[in-house]
C-alpha cells in the first residue's frame, strides 16, 4: 500500500461523507421533507470508499439503488445530490431522476439504478469502449449479494471475461437481499465462489476495513490497466438500516444489527481507532474534519431547500438528444 | 360487506384461493415477510413455506418456474413486485406462459396469475412508476385485468387465479391504500366484463386503474353543469368488452379515454381504433384521450402531477367535444 | 445506383458508417461469420475483431454493453437478430437505453442501434416470426424505424447510426432478399418523415414492411377499376410523421391501415386513434385495419399464409370503405 | 448399472431412430418437403438417449430448438413428430407448432423451445411442483453450451439448488452455439464448472458414451427422487450436422468434422461395435431393428405426407383454455 498519511485522513472524512450525508437523509425522509424509495448506505461505508480510492476521475463506476455512498466516493457533490433527493432544478438530475438515478458522466459515474442487475453489463460496456479506445480507463461495478442471481450479472462476468476487459465487479455482501438473507436467497457461502465458473480471479476482503478494500481494488485496478481482465472483489459488510428508510425490519434482530454497529466492527469506528492508534491523525484534526463535513452537509441542505423545484415546462426535455 | 383496503381485498383472495385449491402456490421477492407492496401479509404463517416462497432476484427465472408448475398441475401466483420489472422476464410471459397452448396444438393449460404494481402518484420515478397496459394486451394467448376499485380487484382476482389461462393482474399502486365496501364470502367478477361505473348521456369516460375516480369526481361536477358523463371501466383489457363501450359510444356519441400510461401506443389507442372502426357512424366528436405526455415518469413532485393525468385535463378533453 | 437486395443495402451501409466513424462498433451473435440472418458477411475481415463482436448468448449482457460503451462515446450497432429475442432483454432497451438521458437530468446520449429481423412468411412459427412494433412505439426515448424498400433502408440505417439516440431498426425478413436500386455513395433519409410510395385520391392506405409492396400491388390492380388508391409509408414509427398521414387523409377522407403485427393494441391503432382525434371532421368512414389476428403465427404455410395479411384482404377493406 | 442386455438392445434402436429420423429429415428440408428452421441432433444421439433411458414416462423433460432426439429419446412417436415436420393436422401439435415447438405432455415432454435458455426455468417450476405435491417425478432440463452464458439458466440452477428440486441439468457440451466454438464463448473448459457456484454436485461424461450418460443420470435420478436435489451431467458430445440444415459451416474444417464421425467416436459405431464384442446382440439382431427402425421412419413419412394440413378454421383455436 502506498497511501500517505495524508490520502488515508482523506479516506476517513470519505467515509464520514457518506455517514452524515446518510443520517440526514434519513431524518428528512422520516420528517418528510423528502419522498420516494431511499435506500440508505450506513454500515458500508468502507466499500465505496475503499474501491473509490484506488480510482482515477475518469474511471467508471455504476452504481445501484443503494447508490449514494458510491457517489459521494467517487467525487459526487453533496449539495448537487441533496439539491436531487429535494427534487430540485439544481440536483444532478434537474430533479427528473431522484435517489435511484443520480449520475455524473464527467465523474465517470454512469449512474444509479432502479433495477437490479441491470449495472454490470452497462460497466462491462464502458470496459468495451476503454479497451477499444485504447486508453487505461477501468469500470467498476458495485452491485449486492442479492443481485448476484439476477441473469445479467452472470451475463456480464461471462462477457467481460471473454472479451478480457479492464472491468472489476465489487460484491457488496451486506448479508440482505430486502428482507432476504444471504443464506436463503443462494447456496453459496460467498458470492465469489462463483467467479472461477468464469476464469475470474477474485478476492474477498473485510468490507468494513478501508484499508483492505482499498489495496483489493488496488491490485484489481493494475491487472486491469495492464490488461489482464477483469476481477471480481467480495466484500461482508452488513446492512445497518433498513432496505429502505421506512422498513419495519421483521426479518432480523436487533441483537444481529447492534452486534455490526460496535466500535470493533463499525467501519468508520474503526478506521478513526486506527488513524488514531497508529498516529496517522489526532483527535483534533479528525474532530475538525467531523465538524467541516456536518457544515458541508447542513450547507447542502440548505442549498436544496433554497433551489427552486424544476419548471413544468421541463417535463418534456431531455427525452431525445 | 366489510370495508377494506384494495391491497387487503388482493390479500384475502388469494387466502380464499389457497384454502378452496391446494395447487395455488404463491411465489415472489420476499413475500413470506408480506412482500415490499405489502400484500402478501400472513400468507407463509397461514400456508408454510412450501406454498408461499420466497424467490430470489431473477424474476426470469422464477416467472419461468411458474409457467413450468403450472404446466403440471399448479396455480402460480406471482408477485412481480413493480411492472417496470417486466423487462427482465418479459420472453417467460409472452413466448412461453402464452404461446404455449398455442405452439403445442392446445395440448396445455398455464393457469397463472402475475400480479404487478402499476402506475405513479409516489414518487418513486421513472424505473418504479411505469403502466405497460398496452404491452400486455398485444399478446395474444393472455389475459390483463386491472381493477379500479377493492370489489371489483376480490372477484377479478378469483376469476384470474381460477382462469385455466396466463393472466396479468395489475394493481395500481396509488390505489393500494383506497378503502371499499367488499364481501366477506368468495366470489367471482367474470373476466372481460366491462363496468359501467356511473350512467350518463352526454360522453362516454373509459377509464382505467385510478383514473376511474378521476373520472368519477368529474361526473359529478360536470353533472351540477347539466353535463351527464357516462363512466365506463372495462376491468379487463383483453379481454376488452367492446360491446359495452359500443354501446354506450352509441348512446353518447362521444367518447373520451382516460388512462395513466403514455398516449402514444396505449391501451387508448386500441379503443379509439376499435370506436373509429366499429360506431363511426354514431360519433359525433373527435375521440379524446387523456394520457400521459410522451416521456420517463419524473421524479419531482410538481412534474409528476403534471405527468398523470388530472381531472382538470380530464373536463377539458370533455369540453372540447362537447362544444 | 446499384441494384441491390435489402439485406446488402444494410452491410454496405454499416461498412459506410464504419469507414466514416470509428466509434461505431459492431455486436451479435455470430456477426463475425456473417450472423444468421446474413446481413453482417464482410464486416469482421474489414474492421477486425475489435470492432466486430461475437457475442455468447445473453442478449440482456450484451445489450446492456452496448448502452454502456454508447455512454462513454461509442456508437454501437447490435443485432438482435429474432426481434422475439426482445423479451430477455427488454430491460435495457426500455429502462436503460432509452430513459437514461430524461432521468440523468439530460446529461447524457446513448447512440445505439438495434437491429432485429421481424415478420413470418419463412415457416419459423411463433417465437421467430413475431412483429412488435406497437411495444417500440410504446416507449418514450426510442426511435423505432421500419424500411421498406433497399433505398429507404440504407438511407435510414445511416441516419439511424448517425443519430444520439436509441434506435431500433427492424428489418422484415421477407424483405432481406427484395431487390431495389440504390445509390452506391452515402446518403442519409431522416427518420421521421414518412414517404408517399404512389400518389392516389380516393383512399390512403399507410402501410410498413412488406405491407408496403402489397398495398402497390393492390393500388395498381384497384386503379384499373377506377380506385385511386394512396400508400403512405411511415418508415418510422416514432416519431411518426402525423402531419403526413393527417394530409393525405384530409385530401382522402378515408383511412385503411395495414400492418404484420397482430391489429389488437398494434401500431395501426396508434395511427387509428391519431386520425379519429385529429382529423375526425374530414373522415367520410369507419377507419379499417388489416393485420394479423390474435393468435401466437403459426407454423403450417396454409395457416400462416392465413395469418399475414393479404392483398385480398386490403381490396376488401377498401372496398368496404368505398361503398 | 443394472440394464439388461434387452434394455442396452431398447437403448441401440433408440440411438438409430434418431439418427434415421434426422438422416431422413435432413433429406426432406434439402429436397424441399419439410421447411422451417430445423436443427439435427445426429452425432448426439447417445446424450438423449443415456439420459431418457433413466427415466420414468410421468418424468419431465424440457428440450430446446434441436428437440428431435429428446423427444424420440423420451418416447414421442416419429410418425406424429414427421407429421408435424410436415406441417399436418395429424402432428404433435396440429401443425401450428413445428419442430421447434413439439411437446406430448403425457409423455412429460414439456416442450422444444426456440428460446435459447427457457427451458430450464420451465424444468425448474415443474420440480418445484413435483416436490409440492409430494410424488417422486424428476425434472431434467436439456441445454447447450451456448445456453449456459444466458442468464435464465443461471437463475434456473440458483432456483434448483436453494429449493432442492429434483432437477436435472444435462448439458450438452456440442463444441458449438451456433457458429461459434465453446471456446470463444466462455472461458471455462467444461460448463459445469460453474456448478460448484450454486452447490449442485456436477458430473462430466463422454456424451458420446450412452452408457456412461445412462449410468450418471441414473445416479442423478436417484438422488433427485430421495430429495436430495438438483445434479449437473456434463454430456461431451460433437455436434455433426450445420447448425440449421442449409448452414454453409464456414466456421469449421471438414478434419474436425469428420474426426468425430469415425468408429471410435461416433456414438452409435461404438455402441454397435460393444454389443458386438460382449455378446450382448448378435449382428443379426442389430440388423433386422435397423430395418424395422428404417420402416418405421418410412411409415412415419407416408403418413405425414398422407395426412391433411391444418383446416384454415384451426388457425384462431388453442389461443385460450
Ligand atoms: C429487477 C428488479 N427486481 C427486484 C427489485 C426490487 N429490489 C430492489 S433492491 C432489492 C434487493 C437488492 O439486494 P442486493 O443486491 O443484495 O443489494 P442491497 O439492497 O443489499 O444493497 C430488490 C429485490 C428491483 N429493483 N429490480
Ligand atoms: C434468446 C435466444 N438467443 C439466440 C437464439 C438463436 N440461437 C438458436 S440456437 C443458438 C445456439 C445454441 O447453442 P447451444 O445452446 O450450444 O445449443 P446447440 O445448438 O449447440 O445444440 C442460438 C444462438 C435463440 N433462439 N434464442
Ligand atoms: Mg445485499
Ligand atoms: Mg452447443
Amino acid at each position: 500500500m502506498n497511501l500517505s498519511n495524508e490520502e488515508k485522513v482523506g479516506m476517513f472524512a470519505t467515509m464520514l461523507r457518506i455517514r452524515k450525508f446518510e443520517e440526514k437523509l434519513e431524518e428528512l425522509v422520516l420528517t418528510g421533507n423528502i419522498s420516494g424509495f431511499v435506500h440508505l448506505y450506513i454500515g458500508e461505508e468502507a466499500v465505496a470508499t475503499g474501491v473509490c480510492s484506488a480510482l482515477k476521475i475518469s474511471d467508471y463506476i455504476t452504481s445501484t439503488h443503494r447508490g449514494h455512498g458510491h457517489l459521494i466516493a467517487k467525487g459526487g457533490k453533496t449539495d448537487l445530490m441533496m439539491a436531487e433527493l429535494f427534487a430540485k432544478k439544481t440536483g444532478y438530475c434537474k430533479g427528473k431522476g431522484g435517489s435511484m438515478h443520480i449520475a455524473d458522466l464527467e465523474l465517470g459515474i454512469l449512474g444509479a439504478n432502479g433495477i437490479v442487475g441491470a449495472g454490470p453489463p452497462i460497466a462491462v460496456g464502458a470496459g468495451l469502449a476503454s479497451k477499444y479506445k485504447g486508453n487505461d480507463n477501468v469500470s467498476v461495478s458495485f452491485f449486492g449479494d442479492g443481485a448476484s442471481n439476477q441473469g445479467t450479472v452472470h451475463e456480464a462476468l461471462n462477457l467481460a471475461s471473454i472479451w478480457k476487459l479492464p472491468v472489476i465487479f465489487v460484491i457488496e455482501n451486506n448479508c440482505f437481499a430486502e428482507f432476504t438473507h444471504q443464506a436463503d436467497h443462494q447456496c453459496c457461502r460467498l458470492v465469489s465462489e462463483r467467479a472461477e465458473g468464469y476464469r475470474i480471479p477474485s478476492v474477498v476482503v473485510d468490507g468494513n476495513d478501508v484499508l483492505a478494500v482499498y489495496e483489493a481494488t488496488q491490485e484489481a485496478v493494475k491487472s486491469a490497466r495492464e490488461g489482464k481482465g477483469p476481477t471480481m472483489i467480495e466484500c461482508n459488510t452488513y446492512r445497518i438500516k433498513g432496505h429502505y428508510v421506512g422498513d419495519p425490519e421483521t426479518y432480523r434482530s436487533e441483537e444481529e444489527r447492534a452486534s455490526w454497529q460496535s466500535a470493533d466492527k463499525d467501519p468508520i469506528l474503526r478506521f478513526e481507532k486506527r488513524l488514531l492508534d497508529e498516529d496517522i491523525a489526532d483527535q483534533n484534526t479528525l474532530d475538525s474534519i467531523r465538524q467541516e463535513i456536518q457544515d458541508e452537509i447542513e450547507k447542502a441542505v440548505e442549498y436544496a431547500k433554497e433551489s427552486p423545484a424544476p419548471d413544468i415546462s421541463e417535463l418534456m426535455k431531455d427525452v431525445y438528444a | 360487506m366489510a370495508t377494506m383496503k384494495l391491497a387487503e381485498a388482493i390479500n384475502q383472495t388469494i387466502v380464499l384461493e389457497m384454502e378452496r385449491d391446494p395447487d395455488v402456490l404463491v411465489l415472489g421477492i420476499d413475500n413470506c415477510a408480506g412482500g415490499v407492496l405489502g400484500v402478501t401479509g400472513g400468507l407463509k404463517d397461514r400456508f408454510g413455506e412450501n406454498r408461499v416462497l420466497d424467490t430470489p432476484i431473477s424474476e426470469g427465472g422464477y416467472l419461468g418456474a411458474a409457467v413450468g408448475a403450472a404446466a403440471v398441475g399448479c396455480r402460480p401466483v406471482v408477485e412481480l413486485m413493480f411492472v417496470d420489472f417486466i423487462g427482465v422476464c418479459m420472453d417467460q410471459l409472452f413466448n412461453q406462459a402464452a404461446k404455449m397452448r398455442y405452439m403445442f396444438g392446445g395440448k396445455v393449460k398455464i393457469p397463472l396469475v402475475l400480479r404487478a404494481a402499476t402506475g405513479g402518484g409516489v414518487g418513486a420515478a421513472a424505473q418504479h412508476s411505469q403502466s405497460l397496459e398496452a404491452w400486455f394486451m398485444h399478446i395474444p394467448g393472455l389475459k390483463v385485468v386491472y381493477p379500479s376499485t377493492p370489489y371489483d380487484a376480490k372477484g377479478l382476482l378469483a376469476s384470474a387465479i381460477q382462469d385455466d389461462n396466463p393472466v396479468v393482474f395489475l394493481e395500481n399502486k396509488a390505489l393500494y391504500a383506497s378503502e371499499g365496501e367488499v364481501p366477506t364470502e368468495a366470489y367471482t367478477i367474470p373476466i372481460g366484463k366491462a363496468d359501467i361505473k356511473r350512467e350518463g348521456s352526454d360522453v362516454t369516460v373509459v377509464a382505467t386503474g385510478q383514473m376511474v375516480g378521476k373520472a368519477l369526481m368529474v361526473a359529478e361536477k360536470m353533472a351540477s353543469d347539466g353535463v351527464s358523463v357516462e363512466v365506463l371501466d372495462p376491468r379487463s383489457l383483453l379481454p376488452l368488452d367492446e360491446e359495452a363501450i359500443l354501446t354506450s359510444v352509441k348512446k353518447t356519441q362521444r367518447l373520451v379515454i382516460v388512462h395513466e400510461e403514455v398516449a402514444f401506443a396505449g391501451s387508448g389507442a386500441e379503443i379509439a381504433a376499435m370506436v373509429a372502426e366499429k360506431a363511426f357512424d354514431y360519433l359525433d366528436a373527435p375521440i379524446k384521450r387523456v394520457a400521459a405526455p410522451f416521456c420517463p415518469v419524473p421524479f419531482a413532485a410538481g412534474l409528476e402531477a403534471e405527468y398523470i393525468p388530472s381531472e382538470n385535463r380530464i373536463v377539458e378533453a370533455i369540453k372540447a367535444i362537447l362544444e
